[in-house]
């Protein structure tokens, strides 16, 4: 496997065959009604949302989904924290409102970061990219993008293979020696970068690089009926929190 | 894809250094037949190939397809690169794309084809190689064999006359050597000529229906028996005789193979064997 | 330090992202500026932009104990120039948002204004003055990875008092605040950062001269 | 360096996903012998390699040295790395400094050894690959065969006890695989235990004293002739026959070779052959 969870999640959900464009009309729709609805209930439901869309229909391993959420987590806690806790005149305290403010900042954020995981762990980046066409960024771009999101897999794999044989050599024993397995680590990886970029170079002249790194255009077709549910449900969530809310 | 006689003719690269990696290096291939261009480690058998795909422009010498010159323009090597096609020892040298397909699509769009042709193609270039099953899945997640496999089917999608491949069983085990070789028989069958370069002797013997050695700079070429049974060369090449050819020389002199060319591997020299010892023994 | 999705109040991520845009867009036009000159550098900038993706994913160890990663856009703004950084910078902040569910969408815009178009240019800026008084290399080296990494932590941290400011002392508490809590990983990550550059500029002007002096560093 | 025995028993990794990669695995490598370690692309060669020297922690089995059972903490992978090395396949991922001698002298230099001592094990390390003419030399200027024989001094410079390589010779020509061959043999000579993993059946047969085939995630180990002539084995493993247990057996079915353990390679077998045919057949 690639060794990146989400990216490994995305290619086998069973959400990959449908367009990108439908993913990201439910995913964006959330991760907007998570920013824009009161937390109670709105940020809730586009939470149990997610998760239940990305768990149930898209199959995306709990265990991963799991972790990936936990990853923001770290900021949003201190990022909370931080401000709900009062510097004055009367020196370090809670804010009034505490508990209702960083209650609020943790449920937009996590809400929303779930929302972003369900666009994450059932759409590959690389079926993302060319959506982002239609937003109208340029062709030259994406394929900067696409080239970028292939080539991170080969330097992922250098970097941790190189890694794993300076460790063996102790080159993680202390922490000078951390500093310069790194150093030299990062330069190797950017040396290999460029001489994946030259080669690859090379390897693709014989099929004709000189007109750009142009590709048949995968069709995954839109389906009316899972854009109708999107926006029907998202509807319902909308109205649901504000009659609730009030 | 007629098939055409690709050659090159007294190859120069590498002038500028001491000494040139080819120095005059002729090769012939001849339309449908198996060639094998083997060399050790650094003896100029990835720039000869690189020379007769186009890729590299020799310093002297002509590269020649049923005897028209290639010319190193932009026109020239567009017409020459869908006749020749070379595919790099390192797969990740040729995938570009995270989809399967698409890579595989590459050269066919550049053709400027229509859409149904492409996928036309792309389809018959899968399924060639056997790798029709692998189109939805990222490169990233394949295995070294995987993705050699799919490399060659980008550049088969281009139809080429001629086939070079550097290495293609290197790092492969013997289950996907053997893959890969039935693979290239395909190839074949659908008209295309192979050539491959190797340092494996006995699989050259093998395989080959002709062999180059490349040596000095410049190109031995001939029959497989021959050529490979050839020790002063051999060793001139840092290679090993085939020890097909080492045994089986020994057990014609022992009167237990038939005469004329030696089995070029275990099981056509065991099958060649008499049932008792001494019957051919006269 | 990536501000996560649903941190910044709408109308905080509109503006953000408005902010960032013309730096982006900039950035954009040149590389299509460049693809256009030669087809094959979209390898070269997917490369460079991959390389900076999978530095995110390089420990540095820390004195304090805990680990961080580098953000590597001072590096890229010394070999690629700020422009360049301000697209590859973002595209990379995608792929940390959709692969490693690091940052956001909507806080994608306030991410970028800090990590890819402050940091850079400040990083860049540090680079061009440490050389022109002067300095060697190395010491420009150090100069543009440490205060790239500074600035966008500095950025960042304002960015978060501006959009939840102290209830009391308003921005300035607030930013005192969040500047503080994150000085804890963040200052010594920065310093990391520099020796790091150094560290792989030393390995680089013996490996990859010509790569140096045609990317006009040396 | 002393002589210890490495082993894993019962080694289980990858159980996260549906089938994992090593299931029970168990291998002794006794000190002193040479070990070869067959298997497919993906078999898990080289993850069993990476327990055994620690890089992966096994979700189950255990990976002892004499007995003493790896621990997989600082203090505990300290210790073990000290005693057992692990060569990788891609010499590039090992070759990180300026220069081959700064290369080779990466691992002393992390032990805190003094300095004369450093250069000691480096001249010491070069020597035994011989590639002391390189020393000055920047890495990325080599060979591939000739970064292959850095590589494996750098993990020779940490004086292992035992001394794990991943297809050593891959991807190397013939010559250059006999010159890796050589250097493996003075290093045993310096008391260290080799162990090899490889998908060519033919070396494997010609070089080592026992062999372990790792087949659906466990291992077969024995005496090379007797587990590469077992057929089923090896279909299951997807490896070959070596050709030269093949054509022995049938000619010592013949009766022209002696009985007992056949020729392991070309020249052996021929030097075994009677001078005259029939002379041994009663």
């Amino acid at each position: 496997m690639s060794g990146l969870a989400i990216d490994d999640a995305a290619w086998a959900s069973a959400w990959r065959p449908r367009s990108p464009g439908d993913k990201v009309l439910v995913s964006l729709g959330l991760v907007f009604s998570a920013l824009l609805l009161p937390v109670w209930p709105g940020s809730v439901l586009v939470g149990l949302v997610a998760v239940g869309l990305a768990l149930g229909p898209a199959r995306v391993p709990a265990r991963t989904f799991g972790r990936a959420v936990r990853a923001p987590l770290a900021f949003i806690a201190i990022g909370a924290l931080t401000t709900v806790v009062e510097v004055g005149g009367g020196g370090v305290g809670w804010a009034p409102d505490a508990a209702a403010r960083a209650g609020s900042l943790v449920g937009h954020a996590v809400a929303g970061s779930a929302a972003v995981l369900l666009l994450a762990t059932t759409t590959p980046l690389s079926d993302l990219l060319p959506a982002l066409q239609r937003l109208r960024v340029p062709a030259a771009v994406i394929e900067v993008a696409s080239v970028t999101y292939r080539m991170l897999f080969v330097l992922l794999t250098s970097l941790r293979t190189i890694r794993e044989a300076q460790t063996a050599r102790m080159g993680y024993a202390g922490l000078r020696h951390s500093y310069r397995s790194s150093g030299a680590l990062a330069a190797a990886v950017l040396t290999r970068s460029w001489d994946r970029a030259r080669r690859l170079q090379e390897g693709l002249a014989g099929r004709g690089l000189e007109t750009g790194l142009r590709v048949l255009p995968e069709t995954l077709p839109a389906s009316r009926r899972f854009e109708a549910a999107s926006v029907l449900g998202l509807a319902a969530l909308t109205a649901v929190s504000l009659v609730v809310a009030r | 894809m007629s098939h055409l006689t690709l050659a090159g003719t007294g190859l120069v690269v590498g002038y500028d250094r001491s000494r040139p990696v080819l120095d005059g290096a002729s090769l012939t291939v001849a339309p449908g037949r198996r060639l094998a261009v083997l060399g050790a480690n650094g003896s100029g058998k990835t720039t000869l190939l690189r020379c007769l795909s186009g890729a590299l422009a020799p310093a002297r010498g002509r590269v020649t397809l049923d005897g028209a010159e290639l010319r190193h323009t932009r026109a020239g090597l567009r017409a020459h690169r869908q006749a020749v096609q070379l595919v790099l020892q390192d797969p990740d040298d040729q995938l570009f794309s995270a989809s399967v397909a698409q890579d595989v699509s590459f050269g066919p769009v550049n053709l400027e084809l229509p859409e149904a042709e492409v996928r036309a193609r792309v389809a018959e270039a899968l399924d060639l190689l056997s790798v029709t099953h692998l189109a939805g899945r990222p490169t990233h997640q394949l295995s070294y064999g995987e993705r050699k496999r799919v490399a060659i089917a980008g550049a088969v999608a281009m139809r080429p006359c001629v086939l070079l491949l550097d290495e293609p069983t290197a790092g492969l085990d013997p289950t996907a050597v053997g893959e890969a070789l039935a693979a290239l028989s395909r190839l074949q069958e659908a008209d295309s000529t192979v050539v491959m370069s190797t340092h494996d002797v006995d699989l050259a013997l093998r395989w080959a229906d002709e062999v180059a050695v490349v040596v000095d700079g410049g190109v031995v070429q001939g029959r497989p028996d021959v050529v490979l049974g050839d020790d002063v060369l051999l060793a001139r090449a840092r290679l090993d005789r085939p020890w097909a050819l080492t045994v089986g020389a020994r057990l014609q002199a022992l009167g237990l193979l038939p005469g004329g060319a030696l089995p070029r591997d275990a099981d056509a020299l065991v099958a060649a064997l008499p049932d008792s010892p001494g019957v051919r023994a006269c | 330090m990536h501000i996560a999705e649903g941190f910044l109040p709408p109308a905080h991520a509109i503006g953000w992202t408005v902010a960032a845009a013309p730096f982006v867009v900039h950035g954009a036009r040149c590389v299509v500026r460049e693809v256009r000159e030669n087809p094959e550098s979209t390898l070269l900038l997917g490369a460079a932009g991959a390389f900076t993706f999978v530095l995110s994913a390089l420990k540095l160890p820390s004195v304090t104990g805990s680990s961080s990663h580098p953000t590597g856009t001072g590096l890229g703004a010394v070999l690629f120039r700020p422009p360049v950084m301000a697209l590859l910078g973002t595209i990379v902040l995608l792929f940390q948002a959709l692969l490693l569910a690091h940052g956001g969408l909507t806080t994608l815009g306030a991410n970028a204004f800090s990590m890819a178009v402050v940091g850079p240019w400040v990083g860049y800026g540090a680079y061009r003055l440490t050389r022109r008084l002067g300095g060697g290399l190395l010491p420009a080296v150090f100069a543009a990875m440490a205060l790239s990494d500074l600035s966008t932590y500095v950025t960042t941290a304002l960015q978060l008092a501006w959009a939840h400011p102290d209830a009391e002392s308003g921005f300035l508490g607030a930013a005192v605040k969040f500047l503080g809590v994150f000085a804890v990983t963040q200052v010594p990550l920065a310093i990391g950062e520099g020796l790091l550059g150094v560290l792989l500029f030393r390995v680089l002007t013996v490996n990859a001269r010509p790569e140096l002096e045609r990317l006009g560093v040396l």
